[in-house]
């Protein structure tokens, strides 16, 4: 079924889009983004090209370090410079290139167009700050909502993200607040000028089961109140499973493979994918298997290996692999995948 | 096994005071951070310990390691009471407990070389003598772990995640101990990764015939790498099951809660798994722990006992031990609430 | 085998070799010195400048042309010429002469009182932080009332006491600096005995001297030696200040704050160079010690590594054609 | 020459004085403290030294003396005329009349200064409890006979009555009323009086003490044969400066007036940036010397203290610490005294040889004394003085050179001055000796047992010396025996290092009119010569001050 | 609050008491003995053992040191009172109290001067790390560092004099009723001191910044589309003065030292030079009250640093 995709790649000199670009709300070219250290450069980002559905929530997996963030904050330009660049690349986002924006554009878009919800709910609020202050902040700054309608709106907000008592809270300070709770101001900045497209990263790592599960159905419902899209960054496959429209999975600063939840749970086609999947450990296992673990180290991006990244750690690496790094190319539809392989064989 | 089993706890209890004030130089107020546990590890086992994130789990697992003070009960190793040793002997003591930690960058000495954070428990311990033979034992566990001897000269920032946590393992193994406590070793790992360490974990408990309390909060590990499982919730022990029948068969609306909030990778049962919704709100202080049972202010199934009285640990079935008013013979049904993919 | 040094790279499988760079940055020393120069050019600057006064200090002997007393009072007043470089003072003597035995000394008083200082910062620091409890509820109650005086304050009433004199002014501000400097060694302790490889020697039975010596000290080591460098400069500076009070170390011991202060201040108008000569000395000294301070500090403390707080803007650079054409040349495999 | 001042002279005279640096330490003068009395200007002594012979008159004095005048140059104060009598010995003191005690609140209302004042004065200053003891020994009793006689009963003859009653520190003369006071009262400056030229107005610790006007004060002056009352001025300001640099920077921007005691240093560039200041140079009465511990090994030997003089190149001291200025032979007896003073080239060669620089003599010496190899000794020096700290270093290397090792003790001042006749004071103690007249000088650190005698020197034949000196009556026979006593200091017991005297200047504006550059009229006694400045205002505009 | 300021004051008290008994004991080891030397200011012509130990009776020295203490810490705690001065019998109380105006004067103005002039520079330093500005700013922060504030005091008084005839004003009008003339003389010495003193800020701010800069919370700011400037005005400053504040704390006793030199040079009639003629003078009660007062002094700003906070940071409350 796959010696098609294979041996036969469709016109690489023509970009494969992932969905109709027309339609699509946000499309990320050949995106390159690099962190500098001294001499040394980290290809943190190294050719991404994807692209965002309107409504469609779009999950990004990978292991730690592979790229998944790097990826998000490119797109609003949010990478600290320095050490930080993005060297190549174009993000439309309804059609506007955010890379060639002005600054002032850019602002315009920030929080405004595209929120973001950051990996680490305990520290990205700032502290000295009350939560009617941060929440507010968006809404004046886009909206030049009236100073009255504020405070209305600051409590819709809290208690559209299920805060309890959400009057006695407003005046609040971060630390009065658990890590669930923070996470939840934090969604609710996000929302405040009702984004087209939220990007939200591991926005649960950090929290207990049962609060990433809260959180999690919220976004998922907000998400679905407004029609917004979504892009989802975690690496955890339970959590994609559930919410993903679709998914890509990253590896060493490239997508490795692209495509529906389904698609990619029930037939991996990068060695690295099916690696992940078979390293879980899996609660609705039949029995207690051994778990397969993807051996080796991932790679140093500073000094990626030669050809595939995935190579050194690959079973099915056959010499090609040392040598040419594969394009990311459909295997089947919109089925997208990077290796040279077919992993079936 | 026999009869005693290697360690048991009894009714521990450790408090945190808080801290005290110039005017009010004991505040009374106290963190219950573990509130009467009891369990036993058989030799060989292992015991799973789960439960959110400051229900005192690490605690527990300090307290049997005698690293933490213990305000009550008892802990008996191969049946002595070790609950009150001091100095010497409880530094001798240390050679038979071990612990694996949860944080890989932060469980190593920067400033040391892996030749001798592994070998320190030798050192410290005086188990061998001559840098010969110091050497090459610490060879022997770096091979054992997956160490390549190369590495021994290095510094623990040359090592990723999952070679730091070998370091780790290795170092716990050096001392030749009996149990050793795993405060969610591979938590901070990453999955492929993960999958590494658990199974080096196991392969070592066959080898040697190690006996693991193993600390986590992710029920799928739990799930792979134990025997027996115990939940806690707020400092208290809530069921304690054979893993099987944990997972098949749990009883404690707090477990039910817990199983049924972990995604499963597989969007076709996820699709079908209906969130519990009983896991709404926050957990309680430890400080100010709810009257009755822990449980009470998130339980669907909260009765009127249940907020004054609390439940004690009982077997529902042999092995199989639950703290929760609705097996009370009294009550009135058992909930019938299955975790929907378990169906 | 033949001995057991067997280099480990051989029975290691193949890897490839790392490039030079890194290499470098295996052996720590080089490699420090390697970041220092390509980061922090002043502060590469400023430990250039320690040497030199290391140097000048150490071999004051050989390269001074006289003695710092050696008077000769017909050349009196001399500008600075090719016989007296940097001029003579009101007695004859050469002021270079005087300017490196003044390093000498200032070196010696420096790095005496210093050490002393860091000794007793890392011997209170250490055991409060480290014990905690009422040992540290005591330990800092005498350092907080030792602190609530004005050190300046502290030194003139000591200097009184103990009369002004090298070993003198080296006791006090070793003493001075070294219990006020205990609370940062403390703090470091603190959160050094946060960290779990303490408590996982703690859980592995090593006694207490072992985890003080083997695992705390190690690394309270950073703060140490930044605290080490930034006392430098300043136990410099408050010897010249003591001098100015009258209280530094007595002439004719060529003091570098005894110089500027006195002599230098006695006779501006007739010869400048006897101020302007040790003042300089004294401000490229404490601003090279500073320099190599601030930059060990950015160095050590890894929150401060790598360049750049980073601002979140306009961090798109481009090179469209030469970015195509690898795109391009990797679509023609 | 004198200028006429105009109809109403007057201006705020700014002083730093030759105690700029130091604050005055009390007000109490029955604290028997010099640092408490120095120039209170409210008060009046019964003598104080003619201006008239002062280099705006004959010239022949510069009081520039601190505690010396010569009997000669002697004038009436509070006493109009004084007179020593026979049988009993008593000194009689005429009062002016017509001299009013300052008005002041909680102390007293203005009255006439009658005999008894003088009378209860010495008397309260005595009963103090601190009383230097033996200080008025020679006193029987004081009466007041009459309301402007006063009379001392003296029960022996003192040949320095004049610096011990009359004119001396400790003779400032304050009402009973004053007296009476509390301890707490008496240390109040506000309740500070007297009959003299000012009243103090103003004390502001650390900064500046301020004297205006006594309208109603007795004296005159006469300029031009216009009399004028006194003072011509408005008031004194002193100024306390402790930083060297600060005060000269104060007197050229001409926030000071006068400046009595610049070092050589500053006077070039002054004369430079400042060509119109007025300079008087003068040399200080005080010696400087280095005290030898004559009670111990090694200096107990005279040759070895002969040799540490030899040692010494006090020629090179003054050409490079004192630029050339200065003089080498000041002390005992100082140059000024010229009645009593006997110069180097006067003395016996065995002494003139001290003078000069003579290393091998030296050697010699030390030899012969049983040091061929040297030895080694302490010196006790004050942090406090920039000659003293720049001497050692020359010192140092001197006793180098002919085989003596140096230790240098610098100490804080109120160490240094705690360490003198301390069992532990070194065996060398470099210091200057505090101004004096020929009996103070002699007495102070020669005679055995004194304070001020850091050699420990103990001789004999010196005490009963001084002592008959201080009985004598006739004048000559008091001078010759003075003048052997000096040179029998300087030639045969040498108990010190003669070391140069400092010169140091006295700087003034043209402004500033009627002024010399005198400093005292007595010890610690200046208050006649302010009253005497008057301040050309116009002239100080025009200069752009 | 309240009780939060009761309790850190009462905390003091073992502080302070410590620190008397170092003191009281310490000033009273100091070699000169203050009998010796009021025996030899005064010429005694031959004192003996009975005029030394009626001095030290009339100055109530004779009891032992332990008593004596207690009698002080007893005047000073019931009535306030920290004795009389050994050479003047004036009240400590009053001697301090004339001069402690003017060196919290020039303390509080340098102190001020420092962080106007280190706050902003330390600020753009961070924002603009490694622009020209940034090594301008730490450039002259070093050299504000290494030149001793002595020297360059000196030159500022001696070297326009000479050549301008300029210097300084010294004579302090009260500031309430003559504020302009009251700064003239003050603003020259704490410019000098304020000069030493930012450096040190400057150095901590701009520390402090890129540590905030570098916070997620910032890039949460950015990614709201805020400004540069509000981004930084608004949520990294505030953060960054928590710690800058703590430093105020630290500088004072350091601040307190530098005006002893600061107010000789500049004439000013200040602690120091009442601390200074105090020593020389080992006039043992000025000295302990110097040090007690100035103990104090540096105890309470640091406890309104501690206050400061409250106004910083939310998580500081003092309502338990
Ligand atoms: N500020 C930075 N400076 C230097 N390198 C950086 C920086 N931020 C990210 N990187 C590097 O970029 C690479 C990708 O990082 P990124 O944060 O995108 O990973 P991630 O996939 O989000 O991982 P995680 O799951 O841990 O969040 C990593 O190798 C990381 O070290
Ligand atoms: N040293 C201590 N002092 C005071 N309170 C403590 C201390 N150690 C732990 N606690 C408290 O005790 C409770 C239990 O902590 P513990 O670390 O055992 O939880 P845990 O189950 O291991 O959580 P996690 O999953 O986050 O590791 C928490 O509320 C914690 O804040
Ligand atoms: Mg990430
Ligand atoms: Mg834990
Ligand atoms: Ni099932």
């Amino acid at each position: 079924m796959s010696d098609t995709a294979v041996s036969q790649p469709l016109d690489q000199s023509e970009e494969m889009p992932v969905t109709d670009p027309a339609d699509a709300l946000l499309q990320v070219e050949n995106l390159h983004t690099v962190f500098r250290q001294g001499r040394r450069a980290i290809n943190a980002v190294n050719g991404v090209s994807f692209s965002v559905g309107r409504g469609e929530t779009l999950a990004i997996v990978g292991e730690s370090g592979s790229g998944k963030s790097v990826t998000a904050m490119s797109l609003l330009r949010l990478i600290p410079s320095p050490p930080g660049e993005i060297i190549d690349g174009d993000v439309y986002f309804d059609g506007r290139n955010l890379l060639d924006m002005s600054e002032d554009e850019l602002r315009s878009v920030r929080g405004n167009e595209i929120a973001m919800i950051f990996q680490e709910p305990m520290t990205s609020l700032n502290p000295v700050l009350s939560v009617r202050q941060q929440l507010a902040e968006p809404m004046r700054v886009h909206r030049k909502v009236k100073e009255e309608n504020i405070e209305a709106r600051c409590l819709d907000l809290l208690r559209q993200v299920r805060i309890p008592d959400p009057e006695a809270r407003l005046d609040a300070y971060p630390h009065q607040f658990s890590g669930g709770m923070r996470q939840r101001v934090m969604i609710a900045m996000a929302l405040a000028c009702e984004p087209r497209l939220l990007i939200a990263d591991e926005p649960t790592t950090a929290l207990d089961v049962t609060v990433q599960a809260q959180i999690l159905e919220l976004l998922k419902d907000l998400t679905r109140q407004h029609g917004s899209s979504m892009i989802l960054i975690t690496h955890d496959l339970g959590v994609v499973a559930r919410y993903a429209d679709r998914i890509n999975v990253m590896y060493a600063g490239q997508i490795v493979e692209s495509g529906t939840a389904l698609e990619i749970f029930e037939n991996p086609r990068h060695p690295y994918t099916l690696g992940l999947i078979a390293s879980m450990p899996r609660l609705d296992a039949e029995e207690k298997a051994r778990l397969k673990p993807i051996e080796g180290q991932p790679p140093d991006l500073g000094n990626p290996p030669a050809g595939c990244a995935f190579h050194p750690r690959c079973p099915f690496a056959k010499p090609q692999c040392r040598e040419q790094d594969p394009p990311l190319e459909p295997y089947r539809g919109n089925h997208l995948k990077a290796c040279w392989v077919n992993v079936d064989e | 096994m026999s009869d005693t089993p290697l360690l048991e706890v009894r009714n521990l209890k450790v408090h945190f005071p808080l801290p005290g004030t110039l005017l009010k130089p004991k505040s009374g107020g106290s963190v219950k951070a573990v509130d009467g546990v009891s369990f036993h590890l058989n030799r060989g086992e292992t015991l799973g310990l789960v439960g959110e994130s400051g229900c005192g789990k690490s605690t527990t697992g300090m307290a049997v390691l005698r690293m933490t003070p213990v305000t009550a009960g008892e802990i008996h190793l191969e049946g002595n009471n070790i609950t009150d040793l001091k100095g010497r002997s409880l530094r001798t003591l240390r050679r038979k407990m071990q612990m694996i930690y949860q944080d890989p960058f932060g469980a190593l000495d920067p400033r040391m070389r892996v030749l001798d954070i592994i070998g320190e428990p030798l050192k410290v311990h005086n188990l061998v003598s001559g840098r010969k033979a110091y050497r090459a034992e610490v060879m022997r566990l770096m091979e054992l772990v997956g160490l390549l001897p190369g590495m021994a000269e290095r510094y623990p920032h040359e090592f990723s995640g999952g070679q730091r946590q070998r370091i780790g393992i290795a170092r716990a193994l050096a001392a030749r101990p009996e149990v050793i406590i795993c405060d969610e070793p591979v938590s901070a790992l990453d999955v492929s990764i993960q999958a590494q360490i658990i199974n080096l974990l196991k392969d070592l408990q066959e080898e040697l015939g190690l006996t693991y309390l193993f600390v986590a909060h992710d029920l799928a590990v739990v799930r792979h790498i134990c025997d027996r499982v115990m939940v806690m919730y707020l400092g208290h022990v809530v069921e304690v099951a054979d893993s099987e029948e944990l997972y098949t068969n749990p009883q404690h609306p707090y477990t039910q809660a817990l199983l049924s909030a972990i995604p499963i990778p597989d969007p076709r049962a996820e699709s079908r798994r209906e969130v519990d919704p009983s896991i709404e709100g926050e957990v309680p202080s430890p400080v100010n722990p709810p009257s009755g049972c822990p449980f009470h202010p998130r339980c669907k199934h909260a009765m009127e006992t249940c907020r004054t009285v609390a439940p004690e640990l009982k077997d529902t079935t042999q092995g199989h031990a639950v703290s929760c008013h609705l097996y009370e013979p009294t009550s009135a049904a058992m909930p019938q609430i299955r975790v929907a993919s378990m169906a | 085998m033949t001995t057991e040094t067997t280099p480990a790279a051989v029975t290691m499988p193949a890897s490839p070799r790392p490039p030079l760079r890194e290499r470098l940055g295996d052996n720590k020393i080089l490699g420090f010195l390697g970041r220092l120069i390509v980061q922090r050019p002043l502060g590469a600057f400023g430990a250039a400048i320690c040497v030199l006064l290391l140097l000048t200090g150490i071999f004051a002997d050989v390269i001074a042309p006289e003695g710092y007393n050696h008077i000769n009072p017909i050349d009196r007043l001399k500008p600075p010429s090719a016989e007296y470089w940097l001029g003579t003072d009101q007695l004859g003597r050469d002021v270079f002469s005087r300017i490196v035995h003044g390093a000498q000394l200032s070196v010696i008083v420096a790095f005496a009182a210093t050490s002393l200082s860091i000794v007793i910062s890392a011997v209170i620091g250490i055991t409060s932080g480290y014990f905690g409890g009422r040992f540290d509820m005591v330990s800092q109650r005498v350092v907080d009332g030792w602190m609530c005086f004005p050190d300046l304050i502290i030194l003139i009433v000591a200097v009184s006491v103990l009369g002004p004199g090298t070993w003198q002014v080296i006791v006090i501000l070793g003493l001075l600096f070294g219990i006020s400097g205990s609370r940062i060694v403390r703090s470091s302790v603190l959160s050094v005995k946060q960290n779990v490889y303490i408590h996982a020697a703690q859980s592995m039975g090593a006694s207490t001297l072992r985890i003080l010596v083997m695992h705390i000290l190690p690394n309270v080591m950073a703060p140490i030696i930044v605290l080490f460098t930034t006392r430098l400069a300043a136990v410099i500076l408050a010897e010249s200040g003591l001098s100015f009070l009258g209280l530094g170390i007595p002439p004719p011991a060529p003091s570098w704050g005894g110089m500027l202060s006195l002599d230098g201040r006695s006779y501006m108008f007739q010869a400048p160079w006897l101020a302007i000569i040790p003042g300089v000395a004294l401000t490229i000294a404490v601003f090279g010690i500073n320099m190599f301070g601030d930059a060990l500090r950015d160095m050590l403390d890894p929150r401060m590594r790598g360049a750049g707080a980073g601002r979140y803007v306009a961090a798109v650079r481009r090179d469209r054609p030469s970015s195509r054409a690898r795109q391009a040349g990797g679509a023609s495999q | 020459a004198a200028e006429a001042p105009p109809e109403n002279p007057g201006g705020m005279v700014n002083l730093a004085t030759i105690y700029y640096g130091i604050d005055a330490v009390t007000w109490d003068t029955s604290k028997w403290n010099w640092k408490a009395n120095h120039d209170m200007l409210f008060m009046d002594h019964l003598i104080m030294g003619d201006l008239d012979y002062g280099p705006s008159g004959k010239n022949v004095n510069d009081f520039i003396a601190q505690a010396f005048i010569p009997p000669e140059h002697y004038k009436g104060d509070l006493a109009e005329s004084w007179e020593v009598k026979e049988d009993p010995l008593r000194i009689e003191f005429k009062l002016r009349e017509n001299v009013y005690w300052m008005a002041k609140d909680g102390v007293m209302d203005r009255r006439e200064f009658v005999a008894q004042d003088v009378v209860e004065h010495f008397e309260a200053m005595k009963s103090s409890d601190r009383y230097i003891p033996t200080y008025w020994d020679f006193i029987e009793e004081w009466k007041a006979e009459g309301d402007h006689t006063a009379v001392a009963y003296l029960n022996e003859f003192n040949a320095n009555w004049g610096y011990r009653i009359a004119w001396g520190y400790y003779n400032g003369i304050m009402p009973p009323e004053w007296h009476a006071l509390s301890g707490e009262d008496k240390a109040d400056w506000k309740k500070a009086t007297g009959t003299g030229p000012y009243e103090l107005t103003e004390v502001a610790r650390g900064q500046r003490q301020v004297y205006k006007a006594n309208e109603e004060y007795w004296d005159t002056t006469t300029i031009e044969g216009k009399t004028y009352e006194l003072p011509l001025n408005d008031g004194v300001v002193y100024n306390i400066i402790k930083d060297e640099s600060s005060s000269i920077a104060a007197l050229r921007s001409g926030k000071l007036d006068i400046h009595e005691s610049i070092r050589w240093q500053f006077v070039d560039e002054l004369k430079k940036t400042a060509p119109d200041l007025n300079f008087k140079s003068a040399l200080k009465t005080e010696g400087t010397f280095i005290a030898l511990r004559t009670d111990k090994k090694p200096f107990n030997d005279v040759r070895v203290r002969r040799a540490m003089n030899l040692a010494v190149d006090q020629r090179a001291i003054q050409q490079s610490l004192l630029n050339g200025e200065g003089a080498l032979l000041n002390y005992p007896f100082s140059q000024r005294w010229t009645s009593l003073y006997t110069p180097i080239e006067e003395l016996d060669p065995q002494a003139q040889a001290m003078f000069e620089h003579q290393p091998e003599k030296a050697k010699e010496l030390l030899a012969e004394a049983g040091y061929p190899n040297g030895f080694e000794f302490d010196l006790q020096v004050c942090s406090c003085d920039p000659y003293h700290t720049d001497m050692v270093a020359m010192l140092q290397a001197y006793y180098q050179m002919v085989g003596v090792e140096m230790n240098i003790k610098t100490l804080e001042y109120g160490a240094f001055r705690s360490q003198m006749r301390d069992e532990n004071q070194a065996e060398g103690y470099l210091m200057d000796n505090g101004e004096g007249n020929p009996f103070s000088v002699l007495r102070k650190s020669f005679v055995s047992g004194q304070t001020w005698n850091p050699a420990f020197y103990s001789d004999e034949k010196f005490d009963s010396m001084w002592k008959t000196a201080l009985h004598e009556t006739d004048v000559d026979k008091q001078n010759e025996m003075l003048r052997d006593m000096n040179e029998y200091i300087i030639e045969e017991a040498v108990p010190q290092v003669w070391l140069p005297t400092q010169e140091f200047y006295i700087a003034w504006w043209p402004w500033v009119k009627n002024y010399d550059g005198e400093l005292r009229v007595g010890a610690v006694r200046p208050g006649p010569i302010y009253a005497r400045i008057w301040l050309d205002q116009e002239l100080k505009e025009e200069m752009g001050y | 609050m309240g009780v939060y300021l009761l309790r850190r004051l009462l905390a003091l008290i073992p502080t302070l008491l410590f620190a008397s008994i170092l003191v009281f004991g310490v000033v009273r080891l100091v070699p000169g003995d203050v009998l010796d030397l009021m025996l030899s200011e005064n010429d005694y012509s031959a004192s003996t053992h009975d005029t030394r130990a009626d001095l030290e009776r009339a100055l109530g020295l004779d009891d032992p040191i332990y008593i004596q203490y207690v009698n002080w810490l007893g005047d000073v705690v019931l009535r306030g009172d920290l004795g009389e001065s050994l050479w003047r019998n004036t009240s400590v109380n009053a001697e301090i109290a004339e001069r402690l105006p003017v060196t919290i004067e020039l303390g509080v103005l340098s102190l001020l001067i420092a962080l106007t002039i280190a706050i902003p520079v330390g600020v753009y330093s961070a924002v603009r790390q490694e622009a020209l500005g940034d090594h301008l700013g730490r450039s002259f922060s070093i050299i504000a560092l290494a030149v001793p504030n002595f020297w360059l005091g000196t030159m500022v008084v001696i070297l326009p004099a000479m050549w301008w005839g300029w210097s300084p004003p010294s004579i302090i009008q009260p500031f309430f009723s003559d504020p302009i003339e009251n700064l003239k003389v003050f603003l020259v010495p704490s410019l000098i001191l304020g000069a030493s003193l930012s450096a040190v800020v400057m150095r901590m701010t701009r520390t402090m910044m890129l540590e905030v800069l570098r916070q997620d919370y910032i890039r949460t700011a950015w990614a709201k589309g805020l400004r540069e400037r509000k981004v930084v005005l608004r949520h990294a400053v505030k953060n960054a003065m928590i710690p800058v504040i703590t430093l105020v704390g630290i500088l004072v006793p350091i601040l307190f030292g530098g005006t002893v030199i600061i107010e000789q040079i500049f004439r000013l009639p200040g602690i120091g030079q009442l601390l200074l003629d105090s020593v020389s003078n080992r006039d043992y009660p000025i000295i302990t009250g110097i040090f007690l007062i100035s103990g104090v002094m540096v105890l309470v700003v640091n406890l309104l640093v501690d206050l400061c906070y409250g106004l910083l940071d939310p998580k500081v409350r003092y309502d338990d």
